[in-house]
């Protein structure tokens, strides 16, 4: 009876067969990391908007507070995005004709509001609201990066769940005293952990069990 | 002419045949041999002292327990990392972890029996010398064979030719790379 | 387990065999090929929510962000706001406080401010805000049915006007429907002074063709102990039904025996009323007078031994509670009983304490100005130009009277209303007028207060309000209709700051204008039934009213209060009368009267009198919307203008047999309803039992959580009247999903109205019980989900988590309650884009194959939860009110913290009324019941 | 055993054996019935694949579902199908268990009956998902949600179970098969053939050491097999018993659920057993003490099962349930008896015949019997869920539920999904163990010779 197969067979159906394992093994690492992949999560992309507009101008160099465009931070879930009349109650008297913010007074002749691109988005079945964080003493930094060295905004964390989850399972080093939510060069003091015990009391930070409960951010 | 040799092979009728030569082969001082019959014939273990190979039940064992724990292990950690109170149970309901944990355990202990007997057995492996024997196909039909190695102490190249002809091998064929 | 047996319908009472009926539905189903037709659900859809005129604006990304130019005054993004204004029912003001979000109205609820309403909503006022968003909606002029401008309009407006001053308005006739608002009164006034030979004629298919008005007896509920009805449906639909219910829910419930009130129902037809009363008679409307008779003590009657007892009893009733009690008669009776009425309350001396003598609040036209005079008129030719004013008398009109054909003889037809409807489809001109939320306006609600209506959002179409319509027909220039409607109240409301103060509290206090009051017209009595005639009764439909609510998708699958039946009106029948007829629930039968018949599907209706068929208005419009349209029977057709309410003919079934979209299913087990609803009498209160107490489960109890939510919902007051339903809907933004899905057991209300019976099916008692989400504390429903998608909160909610749902709908399979919903097709987002415009931000809108329930209005509770939380403190008893609850008229729905044993559901959970459903399942729900408080326990 | 009539007549040849089982790959019997069968076979499957298409392009809403009866073909056919499956593994793991030689002709085409089997109960409760897409959440993996599978949920035991069961089968079936595609692999003349059985015979040679490890494998793993079997359809019964729907909610469950799969199986075994002795002539190693001994065994797992109604309604009564009571009365007479009724009839009413000999050694007869008992189950299933929801606790929510033509149609294609891959195998692999009757045979030589 001849030989059915040359001597390499072998070394070939264990190459094959070694293959498809560590194909199968790769397959699931490339979609673990892809799915925590900044691609994924849309971080530090910078979306074209219809005014290139620069966090980093006007609150580190202008001194801006992020109040005075985002109004209702601490009264409503929306921090609120600014009217145009905002924008031109200080660009009537400067740039008042600069080429970049043409859309912006076109926008207030025109009675026409602007589009803006949305950076940090949640999806439509996560209710996050801004005005209980700000309460409970989470800084804007927390979420939103250094928005103040920004020239041109992008998305500073990955808004997965898993990132809201880290601070509600262990609040304390994510608080500071409320009047710093807004301070950006805030730094922590040297004992940290305790300032965070004491916020936690201070502000009736809930449970984590009652933090994590899934109708928290979800309806 | 001395072209390389791994062995000789012997064609017997029955089964009974190759398991008598096979006893005398080996209280002939043969260690280096093997017998090949399309059935497993039985008591040909214990002639070939393969009886007391208890390796596969280990293996299975271990398997077996390695399933148990990874299962029960990964339920533990699920409710420790994300406690979440579900229709009033406890976190560690037991009686509900244990249906996967057995399912598991099974699981584990099959893949690593078939995979363990693969590898005790060295296979797969496509090519063998054997196959290029005329007549080994048989050994998948209705034929039994004895071989008898060369790098067995008492092997020579004329007398165990004669010698497995002597225990009543139809044929006698010799084995080459 | 002794007791009375529950049933639910003659069918099963009867038990007829099951095993046809599954030849019957089993196997012809294998050869049908799905049936549910997607562009119906999308109709369905479309004409619910669909917000047409949007169009037109660039399209808007889903990740844009679009701000304002100049942020309005006080609006908070993210925010909502209320306002006080009021929608109509009949003419009437419901006070409402509109939800906005973003500048849209999303929800209607009762005006909490307003002293009758008091916050409590009916169906119609929570389904007025779908109205609004009705792209079905007329949005532009139109002439000769083909578009036109308001310029078109005006301009021809300009000559007919010239010629009217010429003649003094002479051939000119407006037929308006019926109307409560000052200001067109006012404007009608002004309209005659001006052009003295023009007339208004009134149009209200609901109080008579020949201009009857309504009673002159004014009832006021509140402060009788004891009420007789003679057939009015006090707690049923109505402009008075949301103030009637409070007061029955302030009389009911756990309170000391002196202050509960005693309500005898004597009725033609099984009401939500005679379901609550405590002592009903079923009785034929031609013997209604008699028993009348009986009951004022006049002359000698002959009554049934039934009747008999129950005047007896309602006689003593009302001599001993004098000047407390309470004999009121139906709208829909003939004018002599008004007068039987009038007298005994007099006598008793009620008068001025449960009921006075009003002059009516709405338009009333003078003698000789009905809708009977305008027909003889324009058949004497003397009618040059007809302008119809939110009416539709082409639909409406009774049988008798050919209206299209006499309205053809008008040379000049002009129809303003908010739909293009069978009236409009036959006039020269039709304009389209406003929803009452898009524009100025006022009206009165039946308890006499008036409301100034006050736009909450800018008119979608190229609408005009009534009063610039009917402004127009006398003035060159037409000013805006806040500048019409100020005026009204220029005497009573001087200063701005006054008229602020109005608009925010919703309501301002009127005398009760003293026009003349209308004699009343004696209409014929019921006429006797000849020999193997039934007598037919005519009713509004319970939830699509007079026809106009056809075209709303809430109303048209809220299941009717007694039948359980949506999208089609029924013909209610007798079981006796059934079972002598063959008749089954479905079944076709043709009604025959005076020569005009109609077909549609019988309901067994236990309670129905024997030999009576009731007839419900509403359906079988020809030019009622995309939904509204050709569904349910015509009735008008039946009507006749002297007797609208009654008529005499024959019944028989036709032989064929139709699917009705039913969401209580018809067959029933021995005993199974035991325990499910209770009665306790006042003597035994008790209502738990014995094998209920509270086994310790075999796990270690979690820690409650604070708060820990509840609910009790209290079957004394409960009078089923589905507000609760609707609000929940809207509230929820739960799809509507068409007639045949809901034939299919798909409906998707997470609250629903159980209605069960007990007794006997001629005189049943009738029961009604809504079932949400029981929220149990061990709930098999989580056991079931492989990915944690319905978990417990450590609040005691039951989560319902959507985006984790892969939809096995274990869930469901173990909820004993069956309170789940599940999307079986992409119900919602078929819908067209601009749905969101009613849609609650605050609740997620959920995809295809995905569970879902009743939530306990979670958006709302971490509203509250969060305000708090914002201001370091608890959240306080009654700051969180779920939807259902405070649509409640009756205050049935209670809703708070159980670990705070001051709070209300903790108290009544206390009361020995309280009690579990399936309690022995051991769920421990968090949602209990109070029984109801009989004269007879269950079992005796 | 030791019987009087030899599984395999004496008269056979070891050669024989090898011909007659290994001529069916390598040169096809019965060509065009095979065609034909393999065509009907793929149609079905079409319609199958159309039916998937349709159900996902739309929703579950297509089959006649609703509240309450939102559970109804695609889980009692999944319980269906799992049970069809169990008697391959029962026969081939605790027969050879039991030294039953008689096994050896039956359990390959049992075994890949099994496998085609599972991989259609498998399939089932996906279909019946909401959002099939979402399947992997079942399954505990790193999430960027950090959200874990809920194992107390009856559901998650399920598709562990069915994972295993399909994985363990499989692997059975394969390493049984290898020793016989070795058979095959050395009567190949066809290069083809040659390479195609070669690579999957592994380069198997037969050898004592190669026999004695695989004998110890082989019988672990069976011993393995059996609970794996018991087990698997005791969690599929727990998916009812674990709710508090009246009807399911019972103890008696598990070993009901299990007895029924095995009388299930070995009718569906019955079946198979016969068409293919018959397109394939091979009388000589299917014989008729093997349709014998099936019969046997299905006429004690049908007893066993009527225990299982038999004890059903007593529990219902004994229990005092008003509930279980009324469930039991409707199951007798209430909209769905027809299903009840119709379980009792087919189930066990034909299958008393096969108390007579006669009837168990007639192919035709024994081919009718269990095609009735293989659908009685299918109504048994079919009952048991829908009769159980469809009225369960607020009569305000009892509701009908009616198969759509959708239902109809992805059921019937599933037959196909079922056919294919098992035509295929009987097609291109040896589907009657070749090596182990040759062992059958040897030893009744033997016990022939010392009398």
């Amino acid at each position: 009876m001849p030989q059915i197969f040359s001597r390499t067979a072998d070394s070939w159906l264990r190459a094959v067969a070694w293959g498809a394992l560590l194909f199968a093994i790769g397959l699931f690492l490339v979609a673990f990391a892809f799915a925590r992949s900044q691609y994924w999560d849309v971080v530090a992309r910078t979306p074209l908007q219809p005014v290139p507009f620069s966090h980093k101008h006007h609150v580190t160099d202008d001194g801006i507070d992020c109040r005075y465009c985002h109004s209702t931070v601490e009264t409503s879930a929306n921090a609120g995005f600014p009217a145009t009349h905002v924008c031109m109650t200080c660009h009537s008297q400067l740039w008042t004709n600069a080429e970049v913010l043409a859309p912006v007074r076109q926008s207030l002749a025109e009675n026409r509001p602007i589009l803006w691109r949305r950076v940090a988005r949640v999806p439509d079945y996560v209710y996050f609201r801004h005005d209980i964080h700000i309460a409970k003493g989470v800084a804007c930094v927390e979420c939103h990066g250094r928005i103040d060295r920004m020239p041109l905004t992008y998305r500073a964390k990955a808004f997965e769940m898993k990132f809201c989850l880290d601070c509600h399972r262990d609040p304390a080093p994510h608080l500071r005293p409320r009047d710093q939510v807004y301070n950006f060069e805030w730094k922590p003091p040297p004992d940290h952990a305790a300032l965070g015990r004491r916020l936690m009391a201070d502000y009736h930070i809930k449970s984590p069990a009652e933090l994590t409960s899934c109708g928290t951010c979800h309806r | 002419m001395a072209e390389h040799l791994l062995g000789y092979l012997g064609e017997f009728g029955t089964a009974d045949a190759l398991f008598d030569a096979t006893k005398r082969a080996k209280a002939d001082g043969f260690s280096c041999i093997d017998a090949f019959s399309p059935f497993p014939i039985e008591g040909m273990a214990d002639v070939l002292a393969l009886k007391r190979d208890h390796r596969i039940g280990w293996i299975t064992l271990a398997g077996g327990i390695f399933g148990i724990l990874a299962m029960l292990a990964t339920q533990l950690f699920v409710n420790v990392d994300y406690p979440i109170e579900v229709g009033g149970r406890p976190l560690f309901a037991w009686p509900a972890f244990a249906v996967v944990d057995f399912e598991l355990m099974i699981l584990c202990a099959v893949l690593f029996a078939v995979i363990g007997m693969f590898v005790i057995i060295g296979l797969p492996r496509l090519h063998h010398p054997l196959f290029g024997t005329p007549r080994f196909g048989l050994a998948s039909e209705d034929r039994f064979f004895l071989y008898i190695d060369a790098t067995d102490p008492k092997f020579d190249r004329q007398e165990t030719r004669s010698y497995l002809g002597s225990l009543g091998a139809w044929t006698v064929e010799p084995v080459r790379p | 387990m002794s007791g009375k047996r529950f049933w639910r319908s003659v069918e099963e009472y009867q038990r007829s065999d099951a095993f046809s009926e599954m030849l019957k539905v089993e196997f012809p189903s294998i050869f049908e090929l799905w049936t549910v037709d997607r562009r119906e659900v999308l109709r369905v859809m479309g004409a619910s929510l669909a917000l047409a005129g949007m169009s037109g604006c660039k399209p808007v990304r889903s990740d844009d962000v679009v701000p304002f130019v100049n942020r309005p005054e006080g609006l908070l993004e993210g925010r909502t706001d209320h306002y006080a204004t009021a929608v109509l029912f009949e003419g009437h003001a419901q006070p409402v406080l509109a939800t906005t979000s973003g500048g849209r109205p999303i929800k209607l609820d009762g005006n909490p401010e307003h002293p009758a309403f008091r916050g409590g909503s009916t169906p119609f006022m929570q389904a007025a805000i779908l109205d609004l968003y009705d792209p079905d909606r007329s949005q532009e002029p139109l002439f000769g049915g083909h578009p036109a401008s308001w310029a078109d309009f005006d301009g021809q407006m300009g000559n007919w006007r010239a010629a009217w001053r010429q003649n003094q308005g002479a051939g000119l006739r407006i037929l308006i429907g019926p109307t409560t608002s000052p200001t067109l009164l006012r404007q009608i006034a002004e309209l005659k002074s001006a052009l003295p030979q023009a007339r208004v004629h009134l149009f209200d298919p609901l109080t008579g063709y020949a201009g009857e008005a309504a009673s002159p007896l004014q009832a006021n509920i509140a402060n009788a102990q004891v009420i007789v009805s003679l057939d009015d449906d006090l707690l049923g639909p109505g402009p008075m039904q949301a103030t009637n219910a409070r007061a029955w829910g302030d009389r009911h419930g756990d309170l000391d025996g002196s202050g509960r009130m005693r309500l005898f129902m004597a009725e033609t037809t099984p009401t939500q009323t005679g379901a609550k009363a405590d002592r009903r008679l079923g009785i034929p409307p031609s013997r209604l007078p008699t028993l009348a008779k009986a009951i004022a003590g006049g002359g000698e009657v002959t009554l049934t031994d039934s009747e008999l007892a129950w005047a007896r009893e309602a006689r003593r009733a009302l001599e001993t509670a004098r000047g407390r009690s309470l004999l009121t008669v139906g709208r829909f009776a003939p004018a002599d009983l008004h007068s039987i009425s009038l007298q005994v309350n007099e006598a008793l001396g009620n008068v001025g304490q449960t009921c006075e003598i009003a002059a009516p609040l709405g338009f009333v036209p003078q003698a000789g100005d009905s809708f009977l005079d305008l027909i003889r008129d324009i058949e004497a030719r003397r009618v040059s130009a007809l302008f119809v004013i939110g009416a539709n008398p082409v639909y409406q009109s009774p049988g008798d009277i050919p209206f299209a054909a006499i309205y053809a003889k008008v040379p000049l037809r002009v129809h303003a209303g908010l739909h293009v409807d069978e009236t409009a489809a036959i006039s020269n001109w039709h304009v389209p007028l406003n929803h009452p939320l898009e524009d100025w306006s006022d009206a009165r609600s039946p308890d006499g207060l008036a409301t100034i209506i006050q736009p909450v959002v800018r008119p979608m179409y190229d609408s005009r309000s009534v009063h610039e319509v009917l402004a127009a027909l006398s003035a060159d220039e037409v000013p805006p209709t806040r500048d019409i409607v100020r005026p009204t109240w220029a005497k009573q409301i001087g200063d701005e700051t006054a008229w602020e103060a109005a608009l925010k509290t919703g309501f301002v206090a009127m005398a009760q204008q003293a026009e003349q009051a209308a004699a009343p017209v004696t209409s014929a009595t019921a006429p006797a039934p000849r020999e193997g005639e039934v007598e037919i009764v005519i009713r509004p439909d319970p939830t699509i009213h007079d026809g106009s609510f056809a075209n709303n998708g809430w109303l048209q699958e809220l299941p009717k209060p007694l039948f359980k039946t949506t999208w089609e009106n029924v013909v209610a029948i007798s079981p006796r009368l059934a079972s002598e007829l063959k008749i089954d629930s479905g079944d076709m039968v043709r009604v025959d009267s005076n020569a005009r018949t109609v077909d549609g599907p019988a309901w067994v209706l236990p309670g129905q009198p024997e030999r009576v068929v009731t007839l419900y208005l509403g359906y079988g419009r020809k030019r009622g919307g995309r939904i509204g349209t050709g569904i349910g029977y015509d009735a008008y057709r039946m009507r006749n203008a002297a007797q609208p309410w009654n008529c005499t003919g024959t019944v028989r079934s036709t032989g064929a047999r139709t699917v009705l979209a039913a969401t209580q299913e018809q067959h029933l087990m021995d005993g199974e309803v035991e325990g499910l609803v209770r009665t306790v009498t006042r003597e035994h209160p008790s209502a738990r039992r014995e094998e209920e107490r509270e086994q310790d489960s075999f796990y270690a109890k979690w820690p409650q959580g604070k708060p820990a939510w509840g609910m009790v919902i209290d079957l004394d007051r409960c009078i089923g009247c589905n507000a609760c339903v609707v609000a929940c809907q809207s509230e929820n933004n739960v799809p509507v999903v068409g007639k045949d899905q809901v034939a299919r057991g798909r409906e998707m209300a997470w609250l629903r109205v159980d209605r069960y019976y007990a007794g006997d099916p001629q005189d049943p008692e009738t029961h009604f019980e809504p079932v949400p989400c029981m929220h149990c504390e061990q709930a098999p429903c989580e056991m079931g989900c492989p990915v944690h998608a319905t978990v417990h909160s450590p609040e005691g909610l039951n989560l319902m988590v959507y985006n984790r749902c892969i939809g096995t709908r274990t869930c469901s399979s173990y909820c004993p309650y069956k309170v789940r919903r599940f999307n079986w097709f992409d119900y919602t987002s078929d819908a067209p884009s601009p749905t969101e415009a009613q849609r609650n931000p605050d609740v997620t809108v959920r995809g295809r194959g995905v569970m879902e329930k009743c939530t306990y209005c979670i958006q709302r509770i971490e509203d509250a939860t969060v305000q708090a939380d914002i201001e370091n403190r608890a959240v306080r008893e009654g700051e969180v009110k779920t939807a259902c609850q405070q649509a409640c008229p009756a205050q049935a729905i209670s809703f708070g913290n159980l670990a705070d044993p001051e709070s209300a559901v903790a108290k009544q959970r206390r009361s020995p009324r309280n009690y579990a459903l399936l309690a022995e399942q051991g769920t421990r729900p968090r949602t209990t019941y109070l029984a109801r408080i009989g004269e007879k326990s269950d079992g005796e | 055993m030791a019987s009087r009539t030899p599984a395999i007549p004496l008269s056979e040849t070891y050669r024989g054996i090898t011909t007659e089982v290994a001529r069916v790959p390598l040169q096809m019997p019965a060509r065009v019935p095979w065609l034909i069968a393999l065509i009907l076979s793929l149609a079905l499957l079409a319609l199958f694949l159309a039916s998937v298409t349709w159900l996902f392009a739309r929703g579950v809403g297509i089959w006649g579902l609703n509240i309450p009866v939102n559970w109804a073909f695609a889980i009692h056919l999944y319980v269906w199908w799992l049970g069809l499956g169990h008697a391959g593994t029962l026969i081939s793991a605790m027969l050879l268990l039991m030294g039953q030689d008689w096994r050896n002709s039956l359990n390959r085409f049992a075994e890949a009956m099994t496998v085609c089997a599972v991989i259609c109960a498998g399939m089932e409760p996906i279909l019946h998902l909401g959002r099939p897409w979402f399947l992997y959440w079942m399954f505990p993996y790193p999430a960027t949600m950090g959200v874990w599978p809920q194992f107390r949920s009856p559901l998650e035991w399920d598709i562990w179970a069915v994972l295993t069961y399909l994985t363990v089968s499989v692997l059975f079936w394969y390493i049984g098969l290898v020793p016989d595609l070795a058979t095959v692999r050395d009567r190949a003349k066809k290069r083809g053939w040659q390479v195609f059985f070669g690579i999957f015979a592994l380069g198997w040679r037969g050898s004592a050491r190669h026999w004695a490890v695989w004998n110890k494998t082989y019988r672990t793993i069976a011993a393995i097999a059996v609970p794996l079997v018991v087990s698997v359809h005791s969690e599929v019964s727990l998916l009812f018993a674990s709710g508090q729907v009246p009807g399911w909610h019972s103890t008696i469950f598990p070993p009901y659920f299990v007895l029924g799969a095995a009388f299930s199986g070995f009718a569906m075994v019955a079946m198979i057993a016969i068409v293919m002795r018959h397109t394939f002539q091979l009388g000589h190693i299917v014989t008729e003490r093997h349709l014998d001994v099936l019969a046997k065994v299905t006429l004690a797992m049908g007893l066993m099962t009527a225990y299982g109604y038999v004890f059903e309604v007593f529990d219902g009564y004994y229990s005092g349930e008003l509930r279980e009571i009324a469930t039991l009365h409707d199951r007798f007479f209430g909209a769905y008896a027809w299903a009840y009724w119709g379980a009792v009839l087919c189930n066990f009413v034909p299958l008393q015949g096969l108390w007579v000999a006669r009837i168990r050694r007639s192919p035709v007869l024994l081919f009718l019997i269990s095609t009735s008992v293989v659908v009685g189950m299918w109504l048994e299933r079919y009952m048991i869920l829908v009769t159980s929801l469809y009225k369960d606790f607020l009569p305000s929510s009892f509701g009908y539920y009616h198969a759509s033509f959708w239902d109809w149609s992805t059921y019937i294609g599933m037959l196909g999904l079922f056919m294919t891959p098992f035509l295929l195998f009987v097609r291109f692999l040896p589907s009657i163990s070749i090596f182990e009757d040759k062992e059958v045979l040897e030893r009744e030589k033997e016990a022939a010779a010392h009398g």
